[in-house]
């Protein structure tokens, strides 16, 4: 990869979306009396395909393109609803297509390991640019990607034990591949069409994932709220686009970028364009003033995948704004001199998204909920990667390596802990703290691991939640912006006192009436322990992370000085 | 480190392992075996003897070994202080090679003395005792194998943790309990120094390591003080806070790891732990005292006497503070009725000894002490003990008398040892302790200023105390197994078997003969090279390049006068003169005092002659009232100062953190009102946030 | 002669703000995506303008997508709706508020 | 079924003023923006573009079709000296002068919806100097996907079951009360026994 960008290097997207594919493939073909039909559709997709690539090599003036390319979507999608169509609501085989799809996750964490070792002990490693500079991988994508593949197959392993008793099952895992497969290519996009279509991949199957419980109408309510908030953001983030199109006659984020080296006549469309942006991002990662649907969204949905859109797609959308103000609108300094000071505003949402957050959060009585909140507080500070850039340009690739640690530790313990609110839907236990109450004798693994994951959050010294928003806050101080840093940790410090509700609910308090847990679920169990073992395990095994994250920010910041930085003081 | 790594080294690692493992079994199974987990504690000290021996042949054949097990970095390359590594890692060369055969022989005796001393007599718990020990023994192994001061802090605390779990073995009791927490508060107090003092040397230096491994690949924090001062060639890379003066700096660092040395080695005015252990079981204290615990304070010293070397002012204070020790704790050794009593003064004062030596510039000297006091001391605890099970676990001496006759072992290796301990020749403690005074004189002769007459005052302190040392021991040995018996128990004591006598007979043996390894006033006199151990701890010139270890050996050369300004000076006769003088007085002193113990309670029916001391007596049998002064501190200073501060945190602090905090929830239970759950309202709330944000960025950047 | 290209500016962030005052207004849930399709093709009005203002065809061909992405959110944002009146019984967006705070 | 266009909430106004108030803005910045002139799209690109002497052979140059294709020729004194241009026939070619010499250029009408194709399909090498675009073959690739995601999850959602099947786990809609309190996760308010079944149905 290093001269020859391939179109292997997007392995880990590939992987999550050929797998989500194969799920639905795989659901239909089971049951013999529909095989023909199934076959029949493979078969027509497949010539729908053929004859688009025939078209597109020929030259295509016979043809006509435009509508071929249609033409060509336009089948594949029809194959798929055909599939669709054929697949029993009933889902017999739950267990191959959960493995399929825990097994396609992991391959993904494996292949963006591959390749992030592979930068990392390359030294002339140079970053794969793909379809026309559309897509590019590099450090700071294959680390989301590994964010992605791993929150997905946790959220996958988990599913098997949540969905018992459920239709569309295949449905269920293929959506959650394809919104995978939207946020791994989130963190590769390159150019703002790239960028608002994988969103829009991300984004669709969630919605429909989180209103899955079709029959709850908190589920149902959640997708509705979910929906139409993404739907009004990406209307916005569509617009914004179209305004750096008018300023700049380009979407590729590095021609974006050359276009704007000289300053722009069109400052204010460029500035609205951009605060459109930033409303996209802002939604996707749950941060004010974009945030309203995640409470309800986070509470409503089924628990995994409340883990899933609060984990991942949080990154996701964190990764697409790192590349976009990192890669086109940068640098900071020029932007602020034309009066679009994209570092303030960054600044701005982030105090008020982390007060917010945890503000809210401290006084919820359900748990689930509380999480949700403290998930908009944790948004706030990642957002301080952004926020501390205009600052000591030195510096700026341990602030931004250091949002990145933190999403990456972020991906375990907060999907660990929504894993713990799956684990306790399934044994019915309800939803406050009080019925939290006791829980520790009941299930002292569990909640030991639901204990790891709230004390990292809290950024205590028990998993490696310490040491990524240490190492953000020391960051942001070092980069100037101490402020920053202390409204971090004042809120850090609410935040104890909200997770240490749960704790205290667990351990100490006595269990209202009988407390009875009905059954073992492997798969819920295996994933939060899983959880929590890479949690704690990151708290030695953090200086890999750190220094990759370190390295993914200096890749995309033009001004990061050569000096790594100490971020122990 | 050149050539293959030798075989032994290799091993080395299971030196420690192999107490640890015991300790699992007995914690796992020790209810189930036999012995409850006696057995796989003799059978692990002993395999860790084996290969401490082999460990130590190595090393005396010329290699020594320093080895990373795990490194951690910290700091990314390029940091402002440079890298920072954090280790695991073994240290092996003639200082800990040595320190390991100490402790695995002294662990290995311990234990099976505790056959006689617990398993005979029917104490229960015998699994928890036996966990405790193993764990106690891995403790120090590891402590002693660390190579660098982080590591050592580590296990210097889980020394602690295990000298709190020993010494409160009978925790249903009301003493050991409370015994056992002022053992471990008290030396916490002191850790609280070490630990800042760790820290500081990591921030200055980037590495805590004792020595260098291979061609300076890996700094070692006392070379690099070294250089820094320029007392060594070399650029350095240190880090002092504030511009400060290095060796300033360097002092305040060293006496801050001080802090934890006097906590753990029981040196004034930290030492009030000490007599309070007793509570635990004698084998117990026995170990604690001759060969781990306490020992392991004075180790530091020495493993890191590079750095102290550097810094007169913390010798200097070293000496002096191990000087008064060892007087002071001698005077109150002289009053007190239970024999562990007279022990663990005779402890402390003999820590005192070591200190004055390392203070002294007398590095071998120290290390000798260390060595020869570990054997004498574990073997008076144990006589002690075998004395106690004979007693029906009575230790008041006054009820004692004659024993001599009905336990002519535990008597005849009592002797030993106290003669060792009063310094008579040619027992060892006479070796070590005449090199210590040698020490401390000629260096105090010959230093100039302020430097010299603190190393002679603490010098005559050192020497007054052979005085009360001689009496005190002497006074013991007579009130115990001379003249007629005082008591029934007396009469007819309780019987020992080979498993108490086996391991006094060995160490009876040893206390007498272990001082010959460093007959250094003979080899003054007559120039025969017979001083093996400063031969042993210098090491050959190729382990010098590998270790540290040069800065400590060549200590009547470059460092001590180069960083300590520590001089040589002789008497009239010069040096031959000066030897024989010093060996003279104190030798003199220890059997003036030993005389007059002979004379005063050698007699059938010996009375409390101290009473005559009066007032003083009782000054000196409520230990100078240090307790009573501590806890006066603790109640009438702390308490006030506790309370006052509590009074400001509930009404002040707390306030304003409840303040805080309800203004908090009331905030949180406003914001989140914004969330109507309506979600037109929030399409509406996004919006007009959205137009916020855009007003105030187009006004203040000027787009319209 | 050609259209001022900032007439097609005005003109798209009209529609824009006329689909956002749909959102804003409109309590059926359909209304709610029409709104919303009002306000991606304001961007597509944006695009195809300074697709001929640049002289690239990028925006155009972006448009398309576009178009093509809405279509996906309506069929997504129709199941939804479905579901709503399945378990509400109206598709009325305000009556879903069962949660919040 | 709702079709009344008034807010629930009573606070009307505010509506109104954020959406007009966001267009008040977007107008006043985008009628201040200094929008020039459109560079517009090509009517032809030019294919083809020969040198065939100096400016002065010019006037003797023609542009000559066989049936080998098109060529410029140039009569001079010794004979027609003849230049090919391209080999197709039927093209629209021209002779011009640049710098002094004169060139044979050969230029087709430019397609914008082929070339939307070929920026659909990346096929950059396809596109015409003259009206450039960006790859959109990513983008494509990625909205196939979208658009499956979107139909499996339509049809999901959309999909009416059988009440007989294990579906009669979930809380149905016709059994609940309409006014009945949400159980967001599935859980249920502790007072309604048919949403008693729990977290994830299970």
């Amino acid at each position: 990869m290093s001269s020859h960008a391939s179109l292997f290097a997007l392995g880990p997207a590939l992987y999550l979306a050929a797998t989500g594919l194969l799920v639905l493939v795989l659901d239909s073909v089971g049951r013999t009396t529909r095989l023909p039909f199934a076959l029949g559709s493979a078969v027509f997709g497949v010539a729908a395909v053929g004859a688009a690539a025939v078209a597109a090599f020929t030259g295509g003036t016979l043809l006509g393109l435009g509508v071929g390319a249609h033409a060509f979507a336009a089948m594949n999608a029809f194959l798929v609803a055909f599939l669709v169509y054929l697949v029993d609501p009933s889902g017999s085989n739950r267990l191959l297509v959960a493995s399929v799809a825990v097994a396609g996750a992991v391959f993904s964490l494996g292949n963006a390991a591959y390749y992030l070792a592979y930068f990392g002990t390359t030294s002339d490693a140079q970053a794969a640019l793909l379809f026309g500079d559309q897509l590019v991988v590099d450090q700071m994508s294959l680390l989301f990607m590994a964010i992605a593949a791993s929150v997905t197959a946790l959220v996958a392993l988990a599913s098997y034990d949540y969905l018992e008793g459920h239709a569309y099952q295949a449905e269920y895992y293929a959506l959650v591949l394809l919104a995978a497969t939207g946020m791994s290519l989130m963190a590769a996009a390159n150019s703002l069409a790239t960028v608002f279509v994988a969103m829009e991949l991300a984004s669709l199957p969630s919605f429909a994932l989180v209103a899955f419980l079709k029959k709850n109408r908190g589920s149902v309510e959640a997708g509705l709220k979910y929906f139409l908030i993404g739907a009004l953001s990406s209307s916005f983030f569509a617009y914004g686009i179209s305004l750096v199109y008018a300023t700049t006659g380009s979407l590729q984020l590095e021609a974006v970028a050359s276009a704007l080296s000289g300053g722009t006549e069109f400052v204010g469309m460029l500035g609205i364009g951009m605060l459109m942006l930033v409303g996209g991002f802002a939604y996707k990662t749950a941060s004010v003033p974009f945030h309203f649907w995640a409470p309800e969204a986070y509470e409503g949905a089924p628990a995994p995948i409340s883990a899933f859109i609060s984990s991942a797609s949080k990154a996701a959308g964190f990764v697409i704004a790192f590349r976009v103000f990192t890669v086109a609108f940068t640098p900071a300094g020029l932007f602020a001199s034309l009066g679009i000071d994209w570092v303030l505003v960054f600044q701005i949402l982030a105090v008020v998204t982390m007060t917010l957050g945890n503000f809210a959060a401290a006084t919820q009585e359900n748990v689930k909920r509380m999480l949700a909140y403290s998930s908009i507080g944790h948004a706030g500070y990642v957002l301080i990667g952004l926020a501390s850039l205009g600052g000591v340009a030195s510096q700026g690739d341990t602030v931004l390596g250091a949002s990145m640690m933190h999403l990456f530790v972020y991906g375990f313990m907060n999907t660990g802990a929504f894993l713990f609110i799956a684990l306790v839907e399934y044994w019915g236990v309800g939803r406050t703290f009080e019925d939290y109450a006791g829980l520790g004798r009941k299930a002292p693994v569990a909640c030991a691991a639901m204990t790891v994951f709230l004390f990292s959050l809290a950024g205590l010294p028990v998993g490696a939640g310490f040491l990524s928003k240490y190492v953000l806050f020391f960051g942001a101080v070092s980069a100037g912006f101490w402020w920053l840093a202390a409204v971090g940790a004042i809120n850090s410090a609410l935040s104890l006192y909200y997770y240490t509700r749960v704790v205290k609910a667990m351990w100490v308090e006595e269990p209202n009436g009988e407390l009875e847990l009905q059954g073992r679920p492997t798969g819920l169990y295996a994933a939060v322990v899983a959880a929590a073992v890479v949690t704690v395990l990151l708290l030695p095994g953090f200086f890999p992370i750190a220094e990759t994250a370190i390295e993914a920010a200096n890749a995309v910041l033009p001004n990061a000085g050569d000096t790594t930085t100490a971020f122990f003081g | 480190m050149t050539g293959t790594t030798p075989f032994a080294f290799e091993f080395a690692p299971a030196i420690a392992a192999l107490p640890f493992v015991s300790f699992l079994i007995a914690l796992a199974f020790g209810d189930r075996m036999p012995k409850g987990g006696a057995l796989g504690g003799i059978l692990a000290t002993a395999g860790s003897l084996l290969l401490s021996l082999w460990v130590f042949v190595t090393v005396s054949g010329g290699s020594a070994y320093v080895h990373d097990i795990h490194t951690w970095t910290i700091l990314d390359a390029g940091g402002a202080l440079g890298d920072v590594n954090l280790h695991f890692g073994l240290l092996l060369d003639p200082l800990s090679a040595m320190m390991l055969i100490i402790v695995s022989l002294i662990a290995l005796l311990v234990h099976v003395f505790s056959l006689g001393y617990m398993n005979d007599e029917g104490e229960t718990g015998l699994p928890r005792y036996y966990a405790g020990l193993g764990l106690f023994t891995f403790s120090m192994l590891s402590f002693v194998m660390a190579d660098n001061l982080l590591q050592a802090f580590m296990f210097f605390e889980l020394v602690g943790l295990c000298s709190f779990l020993l010494i409160g073995f009978w925790f249903r009791e009301d003493a050991p309990p409370s015994a056992a927490k002022k053992a471990f508060l008290v030396t916490r107090f002191g850790d609280y120094f070490f630990l800042i003092g760790v820290v500081g040397i990591i921030a200055t230096f980037g590495t805590s390591r004792f020595a260098v491994v291979g061609d300076a690949a890996a700094a070692a924090f006392p070379v690099e003080a070294a250089k820094v001062l320029g007392v060594t060639e070399g650029t350095a890379t240190a880090v002092i806070p504030g511009g400060m003066d290095p060796q300033l700096w360097f002092t305040i660092l060293g006496l801050l790891v001080l802090g934890g040395v006097v906590g753990k080695s029981a040196q004034f005015p930290l030492h009030t732990w000490l007599p309070d252990a007793m509570e635990g079981p004698t084998p117990v204290s026995a170990l604690i005292h001759a060969a781990t615990m306490v020992a392991a304070g004075v180790y530091l010293v020495a493993r890191m006497y590079g750095f102290y070397l550097l810094s007169p002012t913390a010798l200097g204070i070293i000496a002096l503070v191990g000087g008064f020790t060892a007087l002071f704790a001698a005077t109150m050794g002289v009053v007190k009725k239970e024999i562990k009593q007279v022990l663990a003064y005779s402890t402390i004062s003999q820590y005192g000894y070591m200190m004055l030596a390392l203070g002294a510039g007398g590095y071998v000297a120290a290390t000798f002490h260390l060595m020869t006091h570990a054997f004498f001391k574990a073997l008076l605890f144990l006589g002690a003990g075998s004395v106690i099970i004979a007693m029906h676990h009575n230790e008041n001496m006054w009820d004692m008398g004659g024993l001599k006759e009905k336990m002519p072992v535990t008597y005849y290796t009592f002797l030993s040892g106290s003669l060792a301990l009063a310094g008579i020749v040619p027992f060892s403690g006479f070796w070590s302790k005449d090199e210590v005074l040698y020490e401390a004189f000629v260096h105090g002769l010959g230093t100039a200023g302020t430097q010299g007459t603190l190393l002679l005052v603490a010098y005559a302190f050192g020497l007054l105390a052979v005085f009360f040392t001689g009496f005190y021991t002497f006074r013991m040995v007579f009130l115990t197994f001379h003249g007629e018996p005082r008591s029934d128990t007396a009469k007819d004591p309780h019987g020992v078997r080979w498993n108490v006598k086996g391991p006094l007979a060995v160490l009876g043996i040893l206390a007498a003969v272990v001082g010959l390894v460093n007959m250094v006033p003979v080899k003054k006199l007559t120039g025969a090279n017979i001083d093996f151990l400063h031969k042993w701890l210098k090491g050959p010139e190729a382990l010098k390049a590998q270790t540290s270890v040069a800065h400590y050996t060549d200590g009547d050369t470059s460092l001590l006068h180069e960083g300590a300004h520590y001089v040589a000076g002789t008497l009239a006769g010069g040096e031959v003169g000066t030897v024989l003088i010093s060996a003279a007085v104190s030798l003199g002193l220890a059997l003036a005092g030993a005389g007059l113990a002979y004379r005063l309670y050698n007699v059938p029916e010996p009375v409390e002659h101290t009473d005559k001391l009066g007032a003083a007596k009782d000054v000196l049998y409520n230990n100078y009232y240090q307790d009573e002064f501590q806890v006066f501190l603790a109640e009438r200073v702390t308490m006030p100062l506790a309370k006052a501060a509590d009074t400001f945190d509930q009404s002040v602090i707390d306030g304003a953190v409840n303040g805080v905090s309800s203004v908090s929830l009331f905030s949180g239970r406003r914001v989140k009102r914004v969330q109507t759950g309506l979600v037109t309202n929030y399409a509406l709330l996004l919006t007009l946030g959205f137009l916020v944000l855009l007003v105030a960025m187009a006004a203040t950047g000027g787009w319209f | 002669m050609a259209v001022p290209a900032e007439y097609y500016l005005v003109l798209s962030a009209g529609l824009f703000c006329i689909g956002l005052a749909g959102i804003l207004t409109r309590k059926n849930a359909l209304m709610f995506l029409m709104s919303v399709e009002l306000m991606l093709n304001a961007a597509n009005i944006n695009f195809v303008a300074f697709s001929l203002y640049w002289g690239n065809l990028t925006g155009q061909t972006f448009a398309l997508f576009t178009m093509a992405l809405a279509a996906a959110e309506v069929a997504i944002g129709i199941g939804i709706i479905l579901v709503l009146y399945r378990n509400f019984g109206d598709v009325d967006v305000t009556d879903a508020v069962g949660m919040r705070w | 079924m709702t079709t009344r266009p008034e807010l629930r909430d009573t606070g009307g106004l505010l509506p109104a003023v954020a959406a007009v108030g966001l267009f008040v803005v977007m107008a006043a910045v985008f009628l201040g923006a200094p929008i020039g002139d459109a560079a517009g799209f090509p009517q032809n690109a030019e294919v083809a573009n020969e040198s065939i002497g100096d400016a002065s052979v010019a006037s003797n140059a023609s542009i000559q079709t066989t049936n080998n294709g098109t060529f410029a020729q140039v009569a001079t004194a010794s004979g027609n000296e003849s230049t090919l241009l391209t080999e197709d026939t039927g093209v629209n070619a021209t002779i011009v002068t640049a710098g002094g010499s004169a060139y044979g250029v050969v230029s087709e009408p430019v397609s914008v919806t082929a070339t939307i194709g070929y920026a659909m399909f990346g096929l950059s090498s396809q596109l015409p100097d003259e009206l450039k675009s960006e790859s959109f073959l990513a983008v494509f690739e990625i909205i196939d996907l979208v658009l499956v995601a979107a139909l499996v999850g339509a049809v999901t959602l959309a999909r009416r079951e059988d009440l007989s099947t294990v579906v009669t786990l979930f809380t149905s809609s016709e059994d609940a009360a309409p006014s009945g309190a949400v159980a967001a996760d599935g859980g249920s308010e502790p007072d309604v026994s048919e949403e008693s079944t729990d977290g994830g149905d299970a």
